[in-house]
């Protein structure tokens, strides 16, 4: 646990950090956000004693960090720094192995180490021998991010450590970051000036503005319940949408909105069914559960009764583990107002509704004004 | 002539003596109404290319060196020191450079050593080569590095004198740093001057050279022949300068150097007493 | 005769040789950077004539003083300017060529390359480069090579006695030939304190070059 | 216009640029997007001749960049380099003085263009007199865009200009940007990593990768019809609402889903009118036509007749500058199916509703498979 | 004689002198260096001490040659060692304190900020930063301030033949003071040949040492 206590930090006239008191959770990840030079680099430093707080005390593990020998003290914290600072003498190996090495690690669990973080951060093994000054931009950043990573520290301090990656390597990234954050919960101090990364990646945010902490929060908390103009400001418009990025479908289930049939069920028969049970969609499904096809009922102007059966062999479908928003996008797309949704064997398990993501909204909102 | 026209640049080399002799030109021709630019205290050769080039007009030099060093003629030993002033002078004259009268001291190179050390050396170059052979490696011997190249030099003397020395033996050295050299005990007989007003202060004792080794070495004034033209009357003026010997000569040196009094000072002292002023 | 006393007696010629000494180091010192610094920056960009020019300066440095003065009292005999402050002033611009200029080729080649790429990317000339950044970001390396060239040029121009053109030189080298310690430790200490003097007027020309931007340490 | 023909460029084994022809239009922003390492600084590098290319030419308004000298041709060209790259030894007033001096321009011309661009890059007139070791790394980064900006140039390359900036300078960048980029139309190209800033501001996108160019074509174009895997995966899961925010609310009012009625109408009257229309919501308009508040029909067991009427007098509403991805974040937090849309003045235009924002989607996915 | 001719009588002498120097500077160079770069790496995060050292460096740079002879002649007599090769070793050293330690000084101190702030950040002690990061970083401007102080002990040793430890300065001396000028110009082609030699080998010994990561320029 990392506690900051009233911590301010001036630089000249100019305060950077005002009366900052902050707890940050041992094994969560802690992300800092608000508008570039309201002082998160500043912070950050602050708790690896690269810059030494005018006011205030700093704790890790109940224990101030100005008693601490800071040399110590930052081998104990991986730094990931804003503007990477490889060592342009070191191949990107030594660049990763540094910290390792000076604590003696051998030759042999190094090299192990160098090609686990190289594949980490979905880089090839053959770019070990590479010097900073040949990689492109998102390539430093990585390989600054594996060297923070290299001893295994048990508190990361990574300062937009996605900053110049694009955005498939960095859903890699965030992917396998939270990964393993799973396993090995570190205290992470994240800071990012991406809203969307934020609220993905963090247990927490805090949001800072002109030196001021302005809210501390769960991502959701803070999306359903912005303090003021500017968090709602720094959220977007879209807030609401990033809401459903955190839901993921599997707790949204609806069981009830749809037949199953066998493949291969008469038509007219499920057209029957659907009637009486005053419901549009039928799912074929196997006898191992498995979704084979879709049934529509739509109305139709051509058809006597009305309504027409359309049939797809190859339906769209979600994972449990998607989230609503990727829910809703798909809706989009296919103009369906639900989705079957499956196991990742093809298992169906309920269909998601559209109606039921706007009741999602509501019911938050209506939690809130109790 | 108003003083001011007659303008004349006197030399002087690096050492003592030197500084005494050009003082006493300077003092001399400033008396008489010259303008003088004092240029003192360069290296010796660069003092007599500055004569050769015209950058210089008059200094005090000896006539070994000029033999030996500036006509190049090492190989020929003279011992007679009224033939080899014949001899420079004549030559020299082709160079433009006219020697004025010689003085009777001779600045020639002479070893010298701590006064101590005479009981077991004797007072010789020949007992000292006795000592020498006898007790082989023991003698320590400070040599300038142009005693030690020429062909008259330090190995010339030692096969004159019979003297067995082995290249350990000997140290080049700065001949100015060898007085404090052999003071300290780090070298046994020096390469001195026989002029030196050092050898005094050090209480050292120059050995004598029984076989009259060591080349010649009066001083005289040499000046350019084209000032001499200009300014005949130099010649009389610095006539007072062919007086010294080896006595007189050192003593100067001494108040230099041990007394610690100006050259110049020591110079124009000299020449009130002597009434030339 | 004491420290003291040698003081009074020799003061006038103290004096005399200690303004003689600034005035070759004032003469010498301006003249050497004069010649070096547009070298050091000619050459920065030229890899193989900054080779030749450096390994020549090497040469002229493994020049022994006296012998540099020696060829100049002959070559310089036609213009009258073999003996006093000329050979002087050359000597000490010749043995400054190497400090200054190996430094200014090194200080300038280390620039970091984005910072010279950034400047490349705006569209600023090899000139404007050179004078605007590259020499700006260099002043620390540059002045450690000129203050160490001012230095070496302090003491050569002690040497500048053997050639007539008077200075502490000679109050040092007369010392030393009459073995007059006081001789030459007034000489040494002296040159050491126009040394210090220079160092410490040069410290505040680089402060006052370096640019304020970095002087910013956190 | 700037064509490139056939441009690669190999450092050592690797491509890092393979046989590239593209043509960007004057005066239009194209975006290069890749994952990093796919050359898209290379390309970039190329244009302003940092780089040389191995084959290939690069022609500017027709005019092969290799005959021209290359200092002129970068002046007329503003460059962003992505690791900022600002002068230590220059203030930030110096930074962005540099191309104006270089072209002698007077020094109160250069004062006011400085100043003009402090703000535009939303820092303050005294950062000014800042060195850039005293600047955060966002505010680092806008002063490299500034300096770029400085002395106009007709061009402008930039490396991921805003790769540091926080949301809300962000979108003010991005507005102020797009803003200016109508009235003086220069000819941009933007490296960026971030997809959503690639479909806002790009007029056309080209993606790149492993040093091939992907796919080059309108941010509309691409997000409906996304060449292959690759792409598809690039834009993300969410890519049908990233399309909506291409689309601006105006485009998609409906005028006849709602009844109009003067302020102060009796409830009973207005919910006789709705069920008789057939309709669910009244919107309250006074004589000048500005929107005053909002009736809704809804279900209630309470009432007799099973409706009862609620009415909000500050309803929520949108702009018609809003694009749908906002509105139906409003909708999610509102809950309403249907938002009123009014002009900056409050006067009524219309309504928007879910199902149009569905339909939209479906219209532009069958507009497609004709 | 002819310089043919001279060569060949003086061909015995021309080598061992040659010899003689060679030995005197690989003796002494590597002591300077020892001595000189620790007292670099000391000062370097040190600035007040950096001044002071600094300072009296420029002093001892300041002392001519043959003062700081005359001075050890006295000094080093009690232990026997006023002439010889420790006079000339302890010179060499003297002289090459100023340009190490400047440059090696300087060069510590301008290394980027940001990559000093990464490597305290990661946890590297102060010993460890310089070691690793410092240092190989400053490698061009550290060797640029051995190599100047080289070439100087490359030149300063040729007045070792003043305080009897021989060397090519015995021909330069002796040349001159006998006018012979065949015998300067041996002397000063074989100092300046050796002052090239050495310097080629300290360009080796740089690019040996520079880090691969430094010299890949684009
Ligand atoms: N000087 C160089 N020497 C060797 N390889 C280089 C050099 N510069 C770039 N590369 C390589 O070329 C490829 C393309 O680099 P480039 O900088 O163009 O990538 P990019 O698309 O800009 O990536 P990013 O988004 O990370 O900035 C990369 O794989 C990089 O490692
Ligand atoms: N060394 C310094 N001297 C003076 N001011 C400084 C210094 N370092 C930072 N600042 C100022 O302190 C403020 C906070 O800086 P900090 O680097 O913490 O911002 P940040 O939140 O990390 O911003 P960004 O998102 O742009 O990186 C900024 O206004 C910056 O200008
Ligand atoms: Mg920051
Ligand atoms: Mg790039």
């Amino acid at each position: 646990m990392i506690e900051l206590k009233n911590v301010t930090k001036k630089f000249g006239q100019l305060e950077a950090v005002h009366n900052l008191s902050l707890c940050l959770e041992k094994g969560k990840i802690t992300m800092f956000i608000g508008p570039s030079g309201c002082g998160k680099t500043t912070t950050l430093k602050m708790i690896n004693r690269l810059i030494e707080p005018d006011e205030g005390d700093i704790l890790v593990n109940g224990e101030s960090i100005f008693t601490q020998e800071p040399v110590a003290l930052r081998r104990s914290i991986g730094y990931v720094i804003q503007d990477v600072g490889l060592f342009p003498h070191y191949s990107v190996f030594d660049n990763i192995a540094l910290v390792p090495r000076l604590l003696k690690w051998d030759e042999k669990r190094i090299q192990t180490r160098v090609d686990e973080l190289l594949d980490l951060v979905t880089l090839n093994a053959s770019y070990g021998k590479k010097y900073p000054l040949q990689l492109s931009g998102g390539e430093q950043q990585r390989v600054g991010l594996a060297r923070a990573l290299a001893a295994d520290p048990d508190i990361l301090l990574m300062d937009e450590p996605f900053g110049a990656i694009d955005p498939i390597n960095r859903s890699k990234l965030q992917d396998s970051f939270l990964e393993i954050q799973e396993t090995i919960q570190k205290t992470i101090i994240f800071v990012t000036h991406d809203i969307n990364e934020a609220i993905t990646l963090g247990d927490r945010i805090a949001i800072m503005n002109a030196g001021h902490l302005v809210q501390y929060d769960e991502p959701n908390e803070i999306l359903q319940n912005p303090k003021d103009d500017f968090v709602e400001h720094l959220l977007g418009a879209d807030r609401n949408l990033k809401a459903l990025s955190l839901e993921k479908i599997r707790d949204y289930l609806d069981e009830d909105a749809y037949l199953t049939v066998a493949p291969g069920t008469n038509p007219e028969q499920i057209k029957q069914k659907l009637r009486t049970a005053n419901r549009k969609l039928a799912l074929a499904v196997d006898e191992n559960g498995i979704l084979q096809g879709r049934y529509n009922l739509e109305p139709s102007s051509t058809q006597a009764d009305g309504e027409k059966l359309s049939y797809d062999g190859q339906p769209v479908v979600m994972s449990r583990n998607n989230n609503l928003i990727e829910a809703l996008s798909m809706m989009l797309e296919t103009g369906e107002n639900q989705l079957p949704v499956v196991t990742s064997k093809g298992k169906l398990r309920g269909v998601i509704k559209l109606t039921q993501i706007f009741a999602k909204v509501e019911a938050a909102k209506a939690e809130k004004n109790i | 002539n108003r003083k001011g026209d007659k303008t004349i640049t006197v030399g002087a080399k690096d050492f003592t003596e030197q500084y005494v002799l050009g003082s006493m030109i300077s003092v001399l021709l400033s008396e008489n109404g010259f303008n003088v630019t004092e240029q003192f205290g360069t290296g010796s050769t660069i003092t007599r290319e500055g004569l050769e080039t015209a950058q210089t007009d008059l200094y005090a030099e000896y006539t070994g060196t000029a033999w030996a060093v500036y006509l190049n003629r090492a190989d020929e030993v003279i011992s007679d020191p009224e033939l080899l002033y014949d001899m420079v002078k004549a030559e020299d004259a082709a160079n433009g450079i006219v020697w004025l009268a010689p003085a009777p001291m001779n600045n020639t190179f002479a070893l010298a050593v701590r006064a101590d050390d005479v009981a077991a050396y004797g007072d010789s170059l020949t007992s000292l080569a006795a000592y020498n052979n006898a007790h082989p490696g023991e003698i320590i011997f400070g040599i300038s590095h142009e005693f030690y190249e020429r062909a008259d030099g330090f190995w010339a003397m030692a096969d004159a004198y019979g003297m067995k020395v082995e290249e350990s033996q000997v140290r080049n050295m700065d001949a100015g740093l060898s007085f404090e050299a052999i003071d300290r005990g780090q070298i046994d007989v020096a390469m001195v001057f026989a002029t030196d007003g050092k050898l005094p202060k050090f209480n050292l004792k120059v050995l004598t050279d029984p076989q009259n080794f060591f080349p010649i070495y009066n001083m005289a004034v040499c000046v350019r022949q084209e000032i001499l033209d200009q300014y005949p009357e130099i010649e009389e003026i610095l006539a007072p300068l062919s007086e010294f010997d080896d006595e007189s000569m050192q003593l100067l040196n001494y108040k230099v150097d041990a007394e610690e009094i100006p050259a110049e000072k020591v110079a124009r002292d000299y020449l009130e007493a002597e009434g030339l002023i | 005769m004491s420290f003291f006393e040698f003081l009074q007696v020799y003061q006038s010629k103290i004096w005399l040789e200690f303004v003689q000494h600034l005035r070759i180091i004032t003469i010498s010192i301006p003249i050497a950077i004069l010649i070096s610094a547009p070298l050091g920056f000619l050459i920065s960009s030229r890899p193989k004539l900054a080779k030749i020019v450096l390994n020549f300066a090497s040469i002229l440095m493994t020049i022994p003083s006296l012998a540099l003065f020696g060829i100049m009292v002959v070559v310089l005999a036609p213009f009258k300017l073999g003996l006093g402050m000329t050979p002087a002033v050359v000597a000490i611009s010749v043995y400054s060529i190497l400090p200054i200029t190996r430094n200014i080729y090194t200080a300038l080649n280390q620039v970091s390359p984005s910072i010279v790429e950034a400047a490349v990317g705006l569209g600023m000339s090899r000139g404007q480069i050179l004078s605007q950044i590259k020499i700006p970001l260099s002043v620390p390396v540059i002045m450690a090579g000129v203050r160490n060239a001012v230095i070496l040029g302090v003491s050569v121009a002690t040497f500048a006695s053997l050639v007539g053109a008077g200075g502490l030189g000679s109050l040092i080298f007369s010392g030393i030939s009459r073995t007059n310690l006081k001789m030459v430790v007034v000489g040494a200490l002296l040159v050491s304190f126009l040394g210090i003097v220079v160092n410490y007027l040069f410290l505040i020309l680089e402060d006052a070059l370096t640019p304020a931007g970095l002087k910013i340490k956190n």
